[in-house]
């Protein structure tokens, strides 16, 4: 019987930071529901959740280059766990500045919302920290929680409830084959560790139950990165949730997934490439095309984004199918590397996105479908400049960082040989840029109906846009730091 | 012997009650068919040496999730099943005969891992009582256990914000 | 044998200097006067065609040099922009022979534009806008031709699709201009497609997208003829219909004319389009390994060349029939590049663009007299009150045509006898250039005396306000016109006793002359006194082509209407360009349409349909009830799709 | 002496009754409930697996999957009481406001 493991404080540094941020957020909450000054609550939240956010960042980047094991190795921290630490943390933290508004009208919410919201990132945290199923798992199980409840707090908007209890449902179905999974997976294998797992794998011993089980946890993962046909969930939550959330559903939410999934696909699961490799190849065509084409009938530019999002996640996946199980733990392999590019690109363009489209509706005038925005490029110049900005991303015309993003993808399923695979993603993204032409074409070439109203300044959406924008040109120009990084990290991914 | 037989009176018993649970009308009365399904398996953990699990099985699942079950259901005052026509039938038919093909992929994978089949005569002594769950769960696993109740508490305000009184 | 690079650090401002002009009126153009903004947009192309100038004159003396006469080139390396898994890109540019004249054509045409501009736009309300898209293409447009690899040229390629769809639909308020800009912009994305996926199969196949590696490795590495290497060329070569209007992609550039005319000078005939011909130059190695691919070049290009011209035999709108023409010029030059003529091909794009934005600033200042006025039916007589827009449009006129010694001549007759002679020619193709050479001798000349010619059909109201335009415009009129004549006198070919420097100037950089690429068929040897016929038969075309619009459109104003009446059909066919837009629309957009619907709502989310289904109404109704059973909307169907793909996974995995 | 097999057995029968509950029953309450199942199910194979493999760690992560259930069930009912208090039902066909 093992005794008590021995414990490395300093790693779980941003972990305790978040935490503790957490924790301060609810008695904050506490403080300012007796006096019921929502103003006050709402400010408050946001200035502490990016204090906590930026000191957790902070401690992350202080020990970038540590690569330790801790808790009985039930966490790893190296480079690939501090990347994806950092990029959740900076989209949170870009979510948090486009909530100002949101969380003002949830009034006395206002505290509990930057709660929830700082206790998913610790979710996710834990996550891609993670070396172990079951950690892995709670990790999960936190972000989700958090994220449902999210996805339908405060009663004013139409919608809310409805998305939160689908996904909830779904979720929680989802999540039943996942621990179904893992429980098989433990009775086989004997342990939750990853890298226990994989030198339990017995493909001659009772492997079809393995095989069973590595694909119910597959499943479980594939579901939060809302994978054809493990998708139609999102397009639902997506557009019941308030916008900065969705926002947060489509760059936190997948990361922290895609980054559980390349690490148990390569820690865990290498031994199986030449069964899951396909399974990708085929959820990639699939996920692309479903949805672009859906993208394209979508008059919500809400639920566009959703199912824009969705056909992201195909792209991802063409480099998850790209992998090169020989390149694991050796070379680098831009499969994955690519994987961390595009992630951290994808969070910057959405996140830009949603906020413009946030600070569009200050005005007192819903702005979420085609016809609304009608117009609003010239009434709001830099606004119409930064979404056709994103929009160019999106669809991935350089000198975007989109671009680079795709570029880097599909020359990774190139140099694999994966050519079919490659010229279905270049085919979907030319025709993804159908649909996100459309908005800048509305912006600007329609007359809107009636007259537009002044909008209200924001400082934290005008800062979250303008660092979105500088960086979606930034890693279209200059990306050669990124990629290092992103290269970097995946060599310590074993 | 004796042990066999209850095994599979008991597995008896929690499909019966699971099947029941899944089909009644009355939420309330699925509710007891599977309080009494979660009893069957408390047994079954009795009969794998699993004590302590066992023991928590009849006190958080039929004692606290599923007197919540019944708690909402009388509040929200569904007592009686759903009206209004059953839509999508051809649907769920497709979805029942996809989930028992899927029975059919779990049942051969299980058949197939031939090598293991009888479960060892006994126990170790100690297995499965509270202490060894304890010990287990306060060394080794003492990381997702703080990590627990972090989720336990996120939980907590989560039902609040989203239950909890409307503020006007 | 590898091309010797020579480190030249200010090359990288030909590319800059239009950026920071477009940066600097972007950012304060709303406060500075009109005059000034206008000032810093040419100048900031002043620059860089003087600095190309600089190192025109550099490569030059490196060529005197004894720096292997063959292929030295001056490069600047700014900075590697990915370098992963085996790919490394640069961001670089190369300045040897070929971007050489481009960069000064280019930089060139574009300053004499921009000025042009400033007396066009003078009283546009969103003049510093103007400006800044302008200075922007230019850059996207010099990143396109000094590229040193196929991904950096690539972004220009995007680039300057962006900035011809911003440009395009500069009037925003006119949704048929929106309308255009975006048609532009999406037959564009299915051309870059190609592009894009034969740049990452090149990757694939030579693990380089340096142009100076790619000509290096590909003759090793390909199998000349193979499928592999004709795969690639029709690749890039979709790439390249799209960008050039070629068929069957050419639809959008009719439809562009809808920006402003200095625009289309710019973009839809001086520089933009001609990318795709320079895009194939730029890889002739490949091509050369590809003669299957050449083929399909050559004819696309000639069925272009010909099919465009018939249209603009009937075209009213001045622009109209520029854009017609434009189209129809570019297919000569795939039909060089083609048949193998690559400097031919370039030496063309050349002298078109002297003439072609000509001929297009000169009927922007038609237009600008007309008081915004384009149908040719209006006009008429022009010549008295606008001799300097007439002299120098009869001169482009005379250039398109064909006429010796205009520029037209040399270039389009050494594209015909090419077309002829080469080993990868055909008569057939030749007669086709043949044909086209005296319809568009025939359209251009009818658009002048309809316009310049004659009484002035216009309302007095216009009439009054005729006049010559302003020294801004003019001048870079007069300009291009000298360049018209004269441009063609760098290739005069050796048999009229010129030296064809300008095919001996490109000649290192084409494969099927270094020596790169074998050839498969040996070079016929022609008799001079063919040669002297094909010249002499080319000008007789072009001569009965004036000949005939003068009888048509002076000697008896009423023929065009008796042909009419005689053939109605056959009018109403070419006039209505031959019902193309329509035919696109039932038989390639509405397939579209209704494949992606379909297929949505069969297989996957059926909830979409039921939007269409109900805007399509009752008739589709039964259909929509299969539909109905995966309908959004209902949680449990989410579930039982999740399942169904449970099932499909685990499947894959035990099975 | 009770094979694993049976015990597995046992447990994919209740995981696929969970399952066919969850996929046709409209009542969100019972859908949820069907999830418990699934999750019981789970915790049956777990614990057989540590019975066979004599390993305590299957009961631990039992234990946390219990608990789990038990954070989700506060959750989730609390979702199903917003909607309830929104729109007056609890019957899944009846919310799909969000679709297409």
């Amino acid at each position: 019987m093992t005794g008590f493991p021995s414990i490395s404080w300093n790693l779980l540094l941003p972990q305790i930071v978040l935490l503790s941020t957490a924790l301060f957020l609810l008695l904050l909450a506490v403080i300012y529901r007796g006096g019921g000054r929502s103003r006050g609550a709402t400010v408050a939240g946001a200035v502490f959740s990016l204090l906590g956010l930026g000191v957790a960042a902070f401690m992350a980047l202080a020990q970038y280059d540590t690569v330790a094991d801790t808790f009985g190795a039930m966490l790893r921290l190296d480079p690939f766990s501090t990347f994806f630490t950092l990029l959740i943390i900076g989209g949170a933290a870009l979510c948090v500045l486009l909530s100002v508004r949101e969380a003002g009208g949830l009034k006395a919410m206002a505290g509990e919302y930057y709660a929830l919201l700082i206790f998913s990132v610790l979710g996710m945290v834990v996550m891609v920290t993670a070396a172990d199923l079951l950690v892995i798992f709670i990790g999960l199980e936190t972000m989700s929680l958090a994220v449902y409840i999210l996805v339908g707090i405060g009663g004013e908007r139409e919608n809310g409830a409805e998305g939160s209890l689908k996904y909830f449902l779904i979720g929680a179905f989802a999540s039943a084959f996942l621990i179904y999974g893992i429980a098989l997976l433990l009775g086989t294998t004997g342990t939750t560790r990853l890298d226990g797992i994989a030198s339990g794998l017995n493909l001659a011993e009772g492997g079809s139950l393995q095989l069973v089980a590595v694909a119910l946890v597959l499943i479980g993962f594939l579901f939060k990165i809302a994978a054809v046909p493990f998708h139609m969930w999102a397009p639902d939550a997506y557009e019941g949730a308030p916008t900065p959330i969705t926002a947060f559903m489509a760059v936190a939410v997948k990361a922290s997934a895609f980054a559980v999934l390349l690490r148990v696909l390569n820690v865990s699961l290498l031994p199986l490439a030449d069964y899951w490799l396909p399974v990708m190849w085929t959820l990639a065509v699939l996920t692309m095309t479903v949805g672009n084409l859906a993208a394209i009938f979508q008059g919500n530019i809400k639920r566009m984004l959703a199912y824009s999002s969705i056909a992201h996640a195909g792209y991802l996946l063409v480099a998850l199918a790209s992998i090169d199980p020989a390149a694991a733990g050796v070379g680098n392999d831009p499969a994955m590397a690519s994987v961390l590019f595009y992630l951290t690109v994808y969070t910057l363009m959405n996140v830009g996105a949603f906020g413009v489209l946030i600070y569009l509706g200050g005005g007192g005038r819903q702005m979420e479908t085609l016809e609304q925005i009608k117009g609003t490029g010239f009434r709001y110049p830099l606004l119409g400049v930064a979404m056709t900005v994103f929009m160019f991303s999106l669809a991935g015309i350089p000198p975007t960082g989109g671009f680079l993003g795709k570029f880097y993808v599909f020359s990774a399923a190139v140099n694999r040989g994966l050519i079919s695979l490659a010229i279905i993603g270049v085919l979907n993204s030319a025709a993804s840029a159908y649909y996100y032409i459309r908005v800048t074409v509305q912006m600007y070439m329609r007359q809107s109906d009636e007259q537009l109203p002044g909008l209200p300044f924001s400082l934290p959406l005008a800062a979250a846009v303008l660092l979105a924008l500088y960086g979606v040109f930034q890693l279209g120009i200059a990306p050669s730091d990124l990629l290092t990084a992103a290269d970097r990290a995946v060599l310590f991914l074993r | 012997m004796a042990e066999q037989i209850f095994f599979y009176f008991f597995a008896a018993l929690s499909i019966v009650s699971a099947f029941l649970a899944v089909t009644r009308k009355n939420p309330v009365v699925s509710v007891v068919w599977l309080i009494s399904c979660m009893f069957s398996l408390a047994v079954i953990y009795v009969i794998l040496s699993a004590f302590f699990l066992a023991a928590v099985q009849v006190i958080v699942y039929a004692g606290a999730i599923l007197m919540l079950f019944v708690f909402v259901i009388m509040m929200l005052n569904l007592k009686t099943g759903m009206v209004g026509q059953l839509r999508n039938l051809g649907l769920k038919f497709v979805g029942l005969i996809a989930a028992l093909l899927i029975l059919r992929q779990f049942y051969s994978a299980i058949k197939g891992a031939g090598a293991m089949t009888g479960l060892p005569p006994r126990a170790a002594a100690g297995f499965g009582e509270a202490a060894a769950v304890g010990k287990l769960l306060y060394s080794q696993y003492i990381y997702p256990l703080e990590l627990m109740a972090v989720l336990l508490l996120v939980a907590i305000v989560g039902a609040l914000v989203l239950a909890g009184k409307e503020q006007s | 044998m590898e091309p010797l690079a020579v480190q030249y650090d200010i090359l990288r401002w030909i590319v800059l200097s239009p950026l920071l002009g477009a940066v600097v009126i972007s950012l304060l153009g709303r406060t500075l006067p009109r005059k000034l903004t206008g000032t810093i947009a040419s100048a900031a192309v002043g620059v860089s065609f003087f600095i190309g100038l600089a190192a025109f004159i550099k490569l030059k003396g490196l060529a005197g040099h004894g720096h292997g006469e063959q292929a030295a080139f001056l490069s600047d390396t700014l900075y590697r922009w990915l370098a992963v898994g085996g790919l490394s890109v640069d961001v670089a540019f190369a300045f040897d022979r070929l971007s050489a004249v481009m960069v000064l054509v280019v930089a060139g045409v574009s300053a004499l534009i921009h000025i042009y501009s400033m007396g066009y736009m003078a009283h546009d309300k969103s003049y510093w806008r103007y400006f800044a898209y302008l200075n922007l293409f230019v850059f996207f447009m010099l990143v396109l031709v000094l590229a040193d690899n196929a991904v950096v040229m690539f972004v220009g390629w995007e680039g300057v699709g962006l900035c011809s769809y911003l440009l395009i639909g500069f009037w925003f308020e006119d949704p048929e201009k929106a309308y255009a800009g975006k048609k532009a912009f999406i037959v564009n994305r299915i051309g870059d497609f190609g592009f894009l996926l034969g740049i990452i199969l090149i990757f694939w196949t030579l693990g380089t997208v340096n142009f100076n590696e790619i000509a290096g490795q590909a003759p090793a590495v390909l199998v000349a003829g193979g499928s592999l290497a004709t795969l690639i060329c029709l690749l890039l070569f979709l790439g390249a219909t799209g960008k050039s209007a070629q068929i069957p992609l050419y639809v959008w550039l009719p439809d562009a004319m809808a920006g402003p005319t200095p625009v289309s000078a710019l973009i839809h005939a001086a520089t933009m389009v001609t990318a795709g011909v320079y895009m194939i130059v730029r890889l002739n190695v490949l091509y050369l390994l590809a003669p299957a691919a050449m083929c399909v070049v050559a004819v696309v290009g000639a069925a272009t060349a010909i099919y465009a011209a018939s249209i603009g035999l009937v075209q009213n709108d001045i622009k109209k029939v520029l854009a017609y023409s434009t189209v129809s010029q570019l297919g000569y030059m795939f039909l060089a590049v083609g048949v193998g003529a690559f400097s031919a091909g370039i030496f063309h794009l050349m002298t078109h663009a002297f003439f072609k934005a000509l001929l297009f600033l000169g009927s922007g200042s038609v237009i600008h007299a007309m008081s915004g006025k384009q149908d040719i039916r209006e006009m008429g007589g022009l010549k008295k009150k606008m001799p300097v827009t007439y002299w120098t449009f009869l001169f482009a006129t005379l250039a398109i045509a064909g006429i010796p010694p205009f520029a037209g001549f040399f270039s389009k007759d050494e594209i015909l006898w090419k077309a002829f002679s080469s080993p990868q020619g055909h008569w057939g193709l030749w007669l086709i250039g043949f044909a086209a050479a005296g319809m568009t001798a025939f359209y251009m000349f009818r658009l002048v005396f309809l316009t310049f010619h004659g009484q002035c059909r216009a309302d007095e109201k216009t009439k009054s306000h005729l006049h010559e335009s302003p020294y801004l415009m003019t001048v870079p009129l007069m300009v291009l016109g000298v360049l018209s004549v004269i441009g063609g006198f760098v290739g005069i070919p050796e048999i009229l006793g010129g030296g064809n420097g300008f095919h001996h100037w490109l000649a290192p950089l084409l494969g099927n002359e270094n020596g790169a690429v074998q050839v498969s068929a040996g070079v016929q040897h022609w008799p001079h006194a063919v040669e002297y016929t094909m010249i002499a038969l080319s000008v007789a075309v072009a001569v009965a082509g004036i000949f005939g619009a003068w009888v048509f459109y002076i000697k008896q104003p009423e023929k065009p209407k008796q042909l009419a009446e005689r053939w109605p059909l056959l009018h109403q066919l070419v006039y209505n360009k031959y019902y193309i837009d329509e035919i696109y629309n039932v038989f390639i957009v509405q397939p579209i349409k209704l494949t992606s619907t379909f297929l949505l709502w069969k297989i996957f989310d059926a909830g979409v349909i039921d939007g269409v289904v109900n805007l399509t109404g009752s008739s589709v109704r039964g259909l929509g009830r299969v539909a109905a059973r995966l309908q959004n909307g209902y949680a449990q169907a989410y579930a039982v799709t999740f399942l169904i793909g449970v099932l499909l996974l685990i499947g894959s995995f035990v099975w | 002496m009770i094979a694993l097999q049976s015990l597995l057995t046992l447990s994919a029968v209740l995981f696929v009754i969970g399952v066919c509950g969850f996929i046709t029953r409209r009542n969100v309450l019972i859908m949820f409930m069907s999830v418990e199942l699934m999750l019981n199910a789970a915790n049956l194979a777990m614990l057989a697996f540590a019975r066979h493999n004599a390993s305590m760690d299957p009961q631990v992560v039992a234990m946390f999957v219990m608990a789990l259930a038990a954070a989700e069930v506060a959750v989730g009912l609390a979702i199903i009481v917003a909607v309830f208090r929104r729109r007056g039902t609890v019957n899944i066909d009846d919310l799909r406001n969000l679709k297409w």
